[in-house]
């Protein structure tokens, strides 16, 4: 057996003090003929671990990998440079191999990294508090809606539709359960109307979901916003991409009062779309609202600073079916990558990656856009992802730059057909409408290649 | 400190990982962003050189403890060994370099992994289709309840507002039902650990959506009247669904499909060997009964001749639960550790019952079990004697075993058990192991009636001493401030 | 800069403390004008993290690996499997990152490894005891051959035609400076000319050093041999393949005195040949003539079990001229690398690997022997690698493997041009002579692809 | 034991790796092998599961200092930060998954990565060209020498058979020219520090094959003669051979090839940054000037136009030295730090510089320095008075030294130095390290006067106490035995 280390004859002497005589006994005592599986299993033979990785290596062969082809995709998931030292800290056995720290003696370490990663997080937004994780920038968004309709007893809430589509079917689907009504607040060109969303925030609405950048990589007014929606004491809820906090103004400054993110741009391999890491942060006086672990310092019976878990009484095993929610298990490891890249990358750091995605999606923007038959799809701005309308079909793109070993052009117009004008796929007008996003990994040569790959669709 | 903060050791100018300079030409910032949302105050993030960042973790790490490192017995968890090859498969560049939004025809590799852990999920379950997106136990939880709400709702069923839970539940169970709208109705279990079959039928009727049921149970038996109880549930118009938190029992020996389970969850960081991580992440995919399917969250892998495609056209769906697919490179671990063993996963819950047998066997005399019987993959032991007799308590048992190298039981667990002790050994044990464990457990129990203060203030070998749970709730210091106010 | 984590205002206030003003003071006050550069380093620009590995992928993709071909060459290095938790171990920082261990106390961990390491050595090869390892199986047979000479005090020395080529120009290149003379014994087919052994093991010749299976794959006569120079008192050293003690004898079983090894097998990446590791055990009574560090067993003044360095009067640091070597830095991570292997495998995962290669190699020598044109060189017994004679120059058929995706046919026939009959590539005879190594690596559908690749050279 | 050895916690019968059935027809073993070889009884292999083995060396290396755990002032040794990116770098697939026998088409990256660090390293040094094939410092001596006497042997100079070495030399010196064949001649230290220029007129003649040099010398000291000194020896008809060891303390500053040198080696895994392994895998690249290039072992890598190939074609080669062509692993990482610095090498030198400057300015209040002037890359003190006033050694002062957590410095060595501590802080620690160490170092000598019996016993706090070296002599106990005679 593969990674049972009990020989026969252990078995024999632990059965033998166990007073059976074989474990078959212990099976039969317990499961009920009725119930049981009479057969094997109907599975695979097992293969050896060298068999096992020849035959994985095989499989991921058959996909398509950024380390072969520059990924111009965003969309929620970008691929940011990844320092080694976040694996190598991460692979230790330690970090890898324990569970949530229930006993505080020998888990200082993972404690400890979780204290720090709720100060880099509260650094980043500009909150006073952070949970220890959260499973993704979509589940940290849904958890956030319910903060929000549990602190202002509202059951209604808005939620823009420049939010990421797929982030907006979590929060429904999370919602539903509630009988929370979301009401998606429409876009003006790229970005949220701010006339419709002042008719839409009523005293009955709890308050506003909005992601900025947003999905199609603009940024929101979000100080006029944060006006409209505070001026009927509704709760702003804002989703950030933490690289842009690099540059961008802290959602704290700017009033927000639930800061969510995808974490998975700070040092998080793209993985197919996990593990990820949802960040959740807010202020102090919805503390109580917060779900998920929170660890807190504090001091040993020497005298030592320590640290532990902490305001338990919002959670699950203690409060069950009260509990803020029923999240248990996180995303602890992903939550120690991001402290770790933020660790080695600093303050300076931080600024750099986000400026050099700034600058380079800015030069490959205005370089698309000088080509025939491409546009922007808006002027408003942006920071590392923008979305142009296209010539052709958003397949007919994707294929042609996969032959030239691009990965790009996400179809955003599936989702906003509203980008295509009122006669999409009309003579004359735009196919399709695409977004990229541009990295620090980026160099020039990439981008000019994706430019003249594009310009041969036309 | 044992350790100082990041920012306690940050120092300005310091860096770590560099960034080249622009090789594009440039706009200045104040050309591409308005000024109000340039940030004015850059985020205090600590400035530190590579050899401390990765200083200062290695510290931190020797600071902790893992099952890479020695016994980690936490009952419920299942804590087994992490195969290091699963960690090296997870990293294969064609998966670990993969973005979500890539065209089908680019990851077919990534969609057959999928539907073939599926498959065979599915078949360890007894369940129809599967959905991987749930990134943890919790969130299956979740998302199978929202199944049987969406189920009930398609049928126009919509009085059902109470979801019946046992009193030894996991608190994610009755937390699931209330984050779903549900009402939580608990249901009492008998003093053998069973749920109480006619305390069950009173409780159901009309107003009943479903029943979540652990099983093996928190207290590690098998409830033998499992199919009785399915079936009560299912007369009533209520549906079943399955905690998996204890798949690691039974795999191979019985499917929560054949008992009458319409929903199942899984945690693949459990009984799939994949790493808990301190935490997280983990993998809790949802399978389900074909009446089911329907509902599932989109997008589903489908084969398609010999391609896989997602399928996002399917009107019934509860949408999505997930900002992607769920957390693929648990899964990639997982799919490996079910190739390692092939039908031999047997095997793995045969040795996990005779780990867990073992240890209740031997450690009966001197902290007694809840219900005497045998055990299925954890035993559920009590302390309450000895406190009687001592005034050791549970917790001091295991803060004493802190100093013995081993990671003590899960404590005060299940709920209905006095001074509970809850002690998994997992089937990646072995007997000089455990061994080790239950001279432990006695000698810490000699010791209890010889030096009971010196177990009370336990432990004692440990990098820091017994913290003061009290003061962290009381006065929260939840974050480094450069200057706390 | 990168890795140097002083900043201006802390080397200020060392300057300071020193009582300089400048470190440019420090280097005046050592380094006279005449020596100093007094131009900056002819380097190319720094490169960041996210260049350095852009960059280094794009050198590393020129080569074909074995990842991605299969692997069919020896000649003393081979693609057997290497366990994943062998890199997971080997990479811990405590490991990785530590030296020699001159600080037993905070040591342990490396010490107690050495020692384990030592004890896998012994059981395997039936020695006495080993070292801590050398720098390769080639390094090592060149510290054996000065042993010998210590030792007897011959200044003559056999070797085996049959031994490496590479491996006896190492040990020539040791020997020419204290001028011992290296004497060459010939093949009798494609293993040792017993005759000309008798012949030439005089009572002037220190010993013999012999390697089975030997270069060509062959496994050596090695009860006659040893009877042979034991006759004459000299000293009996055998390389091996560690693999192959799976399932051939102990050397220490047939009377070696000294016993070399390349380690590599022993779960080590092939490293286009390092680093590597050389394996030196012997008897007990040459302890003393031993080159090397040796880990021991001892207590602690608390009466616990601890390990140290010891023996340590052999060695430079103590003895400096007189020392039984110049060697300091070894191969230590990589024979942890081997002590991990050993400890996966275990006794019965030695024999499988070493059965495995076996099984495949004689199917490979079979399939091959029915091509037309090729056969084997000869017919001794060979483990894992055997040497065939071709119809084609070694070169093209290389050229050919190599188009297929397959590394292979390593030239021995330009080392042994004896192989190829009196009248090398007359009409009729062979054009080289090629030998293939076959691990457990290898599937049966890549050997018949090998086999199908050499059928059609003609 | 902290840790049973793998042999005490072997189970007959359990595994970690199985491999697959043969898949192709198989031959009995005894057709194959003539009885008389095939193995009678197994090699004494531990059988022990996966986690085991993890456990095992988990454990192990807790019990480990490294320079990811804490500074590492060990002089002599550079123990400087190993970037993390270097062990991803030697990785690659491409690199580390290369033959060694491959055709030269399919390794061209290998062999340019080669070409180009020699032609960097030569830069550094000042030589014209440079062989990869050494694997550790010595090694690269011993290749060193070889090539000076194969130099002097091409012209008929055979009478050369004496090596010149400093007193205050490493212990490879003397045992590298003895490896050679070579006499050696001891030449006295200054006071200074420095090679005493007039014994060494007296020593040089037409004997002289090489002086063996290392420069900052190993009291960390540059030689302000050393033109003079490789011309003395140049006059006689002698080599000078550059010992790389302390290279860090001159990058850009000054080049053995211009202080008159024609034979260098360098420690990759000292000044180019390779992890030390706990003993090992080095590099010891050797560089020569032009006359010697003839000598260099085979193959050489060559450029031609723009592909690259191994020269074997060289009949003055003294052969080869190492079975392929050096630790390649250990060498990519190398050849990662170069491009990571480029000219700020010269940065990596200066910081060497001043910390150990620092560290001397602040302790030679406590410990006296052998020679007080600046030093470079490491200073030299004594605790002679210590010892006189109070009783504690230097390895009293190392051992205490273990309780705070830091690698004690080299003690006792250079041997000229009586009671030498020999600290090598390297540029990669910032001031607050240093400042940590030299206050547990005045700590020390404080408590060698208040308790000095504390500090003769240390040390206190780490794993084992003060091993029995002598015993560990007398009775060697160097392998495990299942039954020990």
């Amino acid at each position: 057996m593969r990674y049972v280390p009990i020989t026969q004859a252990d078995k024999a002497a632990m059965l033998r003090e166990i007073g059976v005589s074989s474990t078959e006994e212990l099976f039969a005592a317990n499961i009920p003929a009725e119930v049981r599986l009479n057969r094997p299993l109907n599975l695979p033979p097992a293969l050896t671990e060298m068999e096992l990785l020849a035959h994985l290596r095989e499989l991921a062969a058959q996909n398509a990998h950024t380390g072969e082809y520059a990924c111009f995709l965003g969309g929620g998931a970008y691929d940011h440079y990844v320092p080694a030292a976040v694996d190598a800290v991460i692979r230790r056995g330690e970090f890898l191999t324990a569970y949530t720290p229930y006993q505080p003696e020998i888990s200082q370490g993972v404690l400890q990294a979780i204290y720090e990663y709720q100060s880099l997080m509260c650094e980043l937004t500009g909150m006073d508090l952070s949970n220890a994780s959260m499973y993704d920038g979509a589940s940290a968004l849904a958890e956030a809606a319910g903060m929000v309709v549990n602190q202002t007893g509202r059951s209604k809430l808005l939620v823009a539709r420049s939010v990421s589509p797929l982030y907006r079917r979590v929060v429904q689907t999370y919602m539903h359960g509630i009988g929370v009504e979301l009401i998606e607040v429409p876009l003006d060109g790229v970005t949220l109307d701010l006339n419709r969303l002042e008719a839409l925030m009523t005293e009955e609405v709890g308050g506003l979901l909005l992601q900025t950048p947003n999905y199609l990589g603009y940024l929101e007014k979000v100080r006029e916003i944060e006006a409209l929606v505070h001026a009927k004491n509704g709760l702003f809820v804002v989703a950030v991409d933490p690289i842009s906090l690099g540059l961008l103004e802290a959602p704290g400054s700017y009033g927000a009062d639930i800061v969510v993110a995808e974490g998975q741009g700070l040092g998080v391999p793209l993985s197919y779309g996990g593990p990820y890491l949802g960040v959740l942060a807010t202020r102090d006086r919805f503390a109580r609202r917060m779900p998920g672990r929170i660890a807190g310092a504090t001091v040993d019976n020497r005298g030592q600073r320590g640290f532990v878990l902490t305001m338990q009484a919002r959670e699950q095993h203690i409060r069950r079916e009260k509990a803020t929610s029923n999240i248990c298990t996180n995303q602890a490891l992903i939550a120690l990558a991001a402290t770790v890249y933020l660790a080695l990358v600093g303050k300076e750091g931080l600024r750099e990656v986000a400026n050099l995605s700034l600058q380079k999606a800015h030069y490959a923007a205005q370089q698309i856009a000088r080509l025939p038959g491409w546009r922007l799809a808006g002027d408003a701005p942006f920071f590392k992802e923008f979305t142009v309308l296209a010539p052709a079909a958003a397949a007919e793109v994707s294929r042609r730059l996969v032959d030239r070993k691009i990965l790009g052009g996400l179809d955003v117009g599936a989702d906003y057909p509203e980008l295509l004008g009122g006669a999409a796929g009309s003579a004359g007008g735009p196919a399709a409408a695409l977004s990229f996003a541009v990295t620090e990994k980026r160099t020039r040569a990439e981008i000019d290649r994706l430019v003249a790959a594009l310009g041969e669709v036309k | 400190a044992l350790v100082p903060l990041l920012f306690e050791k940050s120092t300005p100018g310091k860096r770590a990982v560099t960034f080249p300079a622009p090789d594009v030409p440039t706009v200045e910032l104040s050309e591409a962003i308005p000024a109000d949302l340039i940030r004015q105050t850059p985020a205090a993030l600590p400035e530190l050189s590579e050899v401390e960042v990765v200083r200062h973790f290695t510290q931190l790490s020797r600071l902790n403890h893992g099952v890479d490192v020695d016994f980690y017995p936490l009952g419920s968890c299942t804590m087994k060994y992490n195969p290091k090859v699963n960690e090296e498969a997870a990293r294969i560049p064609g998966f670990a370099l993969t973005h979500p939004l890539q065209p089908e025809e680019t990851v077919q590799g990534n969609l057959q992994l999928l539907h073939t852990l599926e498959g065979w999920l599915c078949e360890v379950t007894g369940m129809d289709r599967m959905t991987f997106q749930p990134a943890a136990g919790a969130h299956g939880e979740l998302t199978g309840i929202l199944l049987i709400r969406a189920y009930h709702e398609s049928r126009g069923d919509t009085e059902r507002n109470e979801v019946i839970v046992p009193d030894s539940a996991h608190g994610t169970n009755p937390a699931t039902a209330a984050m779903a709208g549900y009402r939580v109705v608990p249901v009492k279990s008998r003093p053998d650990g069973s749920i109480d079959v006619d305390a069950l039928r009173q409780i159901v009727g009309p107003k009943t959506a479903a029943l979540m049921m652990t099983n093996p149970s928190t207290l590690g038996l098998f409830d033998p009247h499992v199919r009785e109880i399915t079936e009560i549930v299912h007369q009533a118009g209520g549906l079943c669904y399955y905690d998996g938190a204890n798949l690691n029992a039974i795999m191979g020996y019985a499917r929560p499909g054949d008992m009458g389970f319409d929903v199942v969850h899984l945690n693949l960081h459990k009984t799939f060997s994949t790493p808990h991580g301190g935490g997280g992440p983990g993998s809790g995919p949802v399978g389900v009964k074909s009446h089911l399917v329907p509902f599932l969250p989109v997008p589903v892998v489908e084969k398609q001749g010999d391609r896989y495609a997602l399928d996002w056209d399917r009107p019934q769906s509860i949408g999505k639960i997930h900002g992607f697919w769920g957390n693929f490179g648990v899964i990639v671990r997982a799919y490996a550790y079910v190739l390692a063993h092939g039908p031999a996963l047997k095997e793995v819950s045969e040795h996990a019952v005779l780990n867990a047998n073992y240890v209740l066997a031997r450690l009966k005399p001197y902290y007694e079990p809840y219900v005497d019987r045998y055990c299925m993959h954890e035993c559920v032991l009590s302390a309450r004697t000895l406190k009687q007799e001592t005034g050791v308590r549970t917790l001091d048992v295991a803060k004493r075993l802190l100093d013995e190298g081993v990671h003590p039981p899960t404590i005060y667990f299940p709920l209905i058990v006095e001074e509970a002790l809850m002690i998994e050994p997992t089937e990646t044990e072995d007997k000089a192991t455990l061994d080790r464990f239950i001279e432990a457990m006695i000698r810490i129990h000699d010791e209890a009636r010889s030096n009971p203060e010196y177990v009370k203030s336990a432990p004692h070998k440990t990098p820091v001493g017994r913290l003061d749970e009290a003061l962290a709730a009381r006065r929260p210091n939840l974050r480094y401030r450069a200057n706390p106010s």
